[in-house]
């Protein structure tokens, strides 16, 4: 099994190398959150809406943004685009969806296959390998779009790779939303470039 | 390359879990415990969780029924609803029952029409019960689907155009019958009967069908007229308390039936309007636009001024809240664009609405006195009914 | 066929009783428009967008109406909602889905079966009866959103009823647009209300 | 009542030329000839025509391809791509290919995958050929569909995510087999043999297949290295004039390959940016971030200051133009945050774009010199792609 144990040293290092730091992240990001790609309905704002019945914390919705937000999305707040693990995340947040950081939501089934990034947790400095899993088999959640790429790179390099519906290897292979679970603790070092 | 890369996908395969422990291996595995995705289902429902059909029509073959707690309005889920779905949930709320189309290259081919069923707390399609390709692809007003009180029998309305009902097992699963209605719509379900149900015919009558246990139906009674089509039409929405249905006629009348009869009984009528009301154009609109809450006898009543011929679904200026005992209005407060109203089933009722403008919903109190509290935006893209859990 | 012609007779009643005068349509028109019932995409502005090359014409399109417009619409431009044979449409138009007022656009069929409206001409003073083919079999146009109720009714009476998919006749039976052409010319009546 | 309603419908289903004529009898028949609908087909193309692929996230299986005249910006017609459906013309352009998937119920379901053939004037579905249900439910990147030069053999992208290609015999009709490209992505046609195509790997190497009459692949073979993927990745877009292809590196690197032969022969690269360009942070960025115009010799970038990484999809601030002669920049205009460029093939060639906030498409003069003139908004909703004509 050397060979496999080789890939996955290849591998992590890759990773480790596409790892960003949180500034680079916030610029990259506030740009895209402008240019809506990918987005159903355009233009819009991701800011988070303040629920007047003091309920907030559920993100504008794609599409129908509010514009009665503030500032930068808080990066501990995971219906938001700018929380901390979704820096290489292209998708419906499925905790804009019914579900929650790491579960799917009711009616869906977890791809099998995901992309992994390598983002860092403003909280410890550390970098993270996070799993994103597409939830699948129901219609498209269409809420809470986010599209950073931090890592990303294009479908030969497919393990990083988020410009493809990862319910594909699925049986029910539609995509509703995008979960962001934390596999383990990377090495941080500067990114490429 | 080409066997790691192959290795790779089938790692992945193993899911995320798997992945993790071994990508851990190379990385830092002190301290650390990969997550793992799980499914979530609902949490336990309140009476305030909404059920809200959204027709999606730039995409009409991929409609929507939002899940939406009314006490935070966060959502909670969705149910896909296919082609010009029409959803309910069963009498004790347990499913959801979802009639609607499906083509076999998405917007042609073979038509499929079936009567889909989940679960409505995972989510889960527990059936599906194929039925005749001729579900009204329609909007989803309230009653185009029904369910019998004992959760027996669901009834789809259908249009090709011609209309008829389709009536449905569901604990034996299987699609019983097609009774024609001809210029009839909607299905009111009798109350005190587990059999029976009325439809609304274009001649102002009501025609009430009683099955028979099979689901056949045994016998058909059209009632005197309840209202001119011509002079005064209907909303096609009702409201009821047992048997006693109220309907909403397009000028501000609100009429009466008795339906848990063999033949629907007429009952009084009233006018939402007084002389002013009347001289400033107030009318009713919406897609919804009424809602009541018998045990507080409350009536909420979406209105918009200068009404003219057409104006019947336009969003609300005000709501206006009546006492239907003493049939005057007790209270008027802002429309926020509603097309829709629908009250909770709860001894301090909480009133909802959906503005289309920007695909909200709307959350109001109603005791001590109406009041609007929250707004949330953004569900779905053309959300036009509430049902309530 | 005496009840044949009897229907017809019923019929026509029925529809002149429902014709509309343009003010009255214009008055609805507005608020609809600012309400946007049923579109994909809100809120919006369904102004006529100037096209800066000069080939204007274009209405603007569901979910992304330009700001730039003036005014009401052209009761005579047939790719805004304001135009005349549009009082009792719902739908997408096909004049700014690849078609015309009477032509489906290339890929679609002409729907069977149709509903009926009374409009209105302000340019002879005359009522027309108007009937909306929607074009069947493709996915939806989701360009220039309408929502036109005058002389519409509930499903009971749904030879004038505008909220079902007219496709339901075709074996093709998607919805994407719809065009208005004129049958015939009725008496132009007061509305009943 | 009931026979008079089954009778209007038998009525409506002879057309509207039938109701109009019956319906006039009692009208007023008089100087009106009732209209009659008919089916349009698309005007005379011309080289400023456009195909624009919408992946429509939100109904994610109802995606899009528009048709827009590029002179006038004016829509032109759809066709509908199901389940992000990769699409692409023939190279006579009398056929437009879609490769994408159908679900027996819509979101879930038996997955059937189909490459769709339809007439590019009539836009009229001719064909259905079913395929393996593996094309690449990816974004529409230009190369992830291609056809030989003499039209014969479609090319789709596979992923499992194993990556792989699925050959198609347009003439006979017929899906011909699947060649496995593990780690690799892309379909670049070699433009002097008809049975050759390159594919991109991420090791950074070209991978060239070529193959029989038959359509199985006769031979495979890797180049030397034309990228480093860890340190200077390229786009998977690329440009070419004949067997010449351009690849753009993230860092604003031209390279170059020739591809006609039975194994890629890497070319010299050189840079777009000067050394202030670097100090500024200049990147390309976006789906289809260059375009190239070979007559002309003109190259057309979307470029963004202060890149980082991760940015390689952003918007642009800038279009920059370039001789591929000289290799200097000619002009720079305002990128108006086009995602997507793509220029006719004409002898004053036009230079499209995409603005993802508005769905906008932009026209650009390229002579006299580069020169925004022209943007509409509103194709679709998340528009990525343009073919030209």
């Amino acid at each position: 099994m050397r060979w496999f144990d080789d890939f996955i040293e290849r591998k992590t290092r890759e990773v480790a190398q596409l790892t960003s730091r949180r500034s680079a992240m916030l610029k990259v990001g506030r740009l895209l959150v402008g240019a809506g790609m990918l987005l159903p309905i355009l233009p819009f704002d991701r800011q988070p809406q303040a629920a007047p019945g003091g309920h907030g914390g559920e993100a504008a919705t794609a599409g129908h943004g509010g514009h009665g937000g503030g500032g930068l999305g808080d990066p501990n707040d995971d219906t938001t685009c700018e929380y901390w693990r979704y820096c290489a995340l292209d998708g419906f947040l499925c905790t804009c969806c019914g579900g929650s950081i790491s579960e799917c939501p009711g009616g869906t089934e977890v791809s099998k296959v995901t992309w992994i990034g390598t983002c860092q947790n403003p909280n410890d400095g550390k970098a993270y390998l996070i799993s994103y899993n597409d939830c699948c088999g129901i219609t498209a959640c269409g809420r809470c779009m986010c599209n950073y790429n931090i890592g990303e790179r294009p479908a030969y390099r497919m393990g990083v790779h988020n410009d493809v519906n990862w319910c594909m290897g699925n049986k029910a292979n539609s995509y509703h939303c995008t979960v962001a679970v934390a596999l383990g603790i990377a090495e941080a070092r500067e990114p490429t470039a | 390359m080409a066997e790691s890369r192959g290795e790779m996908m089938r790692i992945w395969r193993k899911g995320a879990a798997a992945a993790a422990m071994l990508l851990m291996g190379n990385v830092h595995a002190a301290d650390f415990v990969a997550e793992q995705v799980t499914i979530g289902k609902l949490p336990p429902a309140n009476p305030a969780r909404m059920y809200v059909s959204d027709v999606a029509i730039s995409h009409i073959v991929d409609g929507r029924m939002h899940i939406v707690d009314g006490e935070t309005l966060k959502y909670q889920g969705v149910v896909g609803t296919g082609f010009t779905g029409l959803a309910t949930l069963s009498p004790d709320r347990s499913e959801i029952y979802v009639a609607t189309t499906y083509l076999s290259r998405l917007n042609r081919g073979e038509r499929t029409d079936t009567l889909d069923i989940y679960d409505s707390t995972t989510l889960n399609l527990k059936e599906e019960i194929i039925i005749p390709p001729k579900h009204a692809q329609a909007l989803p007003y309230k009653g185009v689907i029904a369910v019998t009180g004992d959760g027996r029998f669901v009834v789809v309305q259908n249009a090709t155009p011609a209309s008829s009902l389709a009536v449905i097992d569901r604990k034996a699963s299987k699609y019983v019958t097609e009774i024609p209605t001809p210029g009839c719509w909607s299905i009111l379900m009798a109350q005190t009967s587990q059999r029976r149900f009325t439809t609304v015919c274009g001649d102002g009558t009501l025609l009430t069908i009683t099955l028979d246990e099979q689901g056949m139906p045994a016998d058909q009674q059209r009632s005197e007229r309840l209202f001119d089509p011509d002079k005064n039409p209907v909303f096609t929405q009702t409201e009821n308390e047992g048997d006693e249905y109220l309907f909403l006629g397009f000028y501000g009348d609100i009429l009466s039936a008795n339906l848990g009869g063999a033949k629907a009984v007429i009952g009084d009528s009233w006018s939402l309007l007084d002389e002013k009301d009347r001289k400033e154009g107030w009318r009713p609109g919406g897609y919804q636009p009424f809602a009541w809450h018998p045990a507080s006898k409350r009536l909420y009543v979406a209105v918009h001024p200068a009404g003219v011929e057409g104006s019947h679904k336009n969003p609300a200026a005000e709501v206006w809240a009546f006492d239907t005992q003493s049939r005057k209005r007790v209270a008027r407060v802002p429309g926020e664009n509603t097309v829709a109203l629908a009250v909770s089933r709860e001894d301090k009722p909480r009133l909802f609405g959906i503005d289309p403008l920007t695909a909200g919903l709307l959350r109001y109190e109603t005791v001590p006195t109406l009041k609007f509290v929250q707004r949330q935006d953004g569900f779905g893209e053309a959300p036009i009914l509430i049902e309530m859990h």
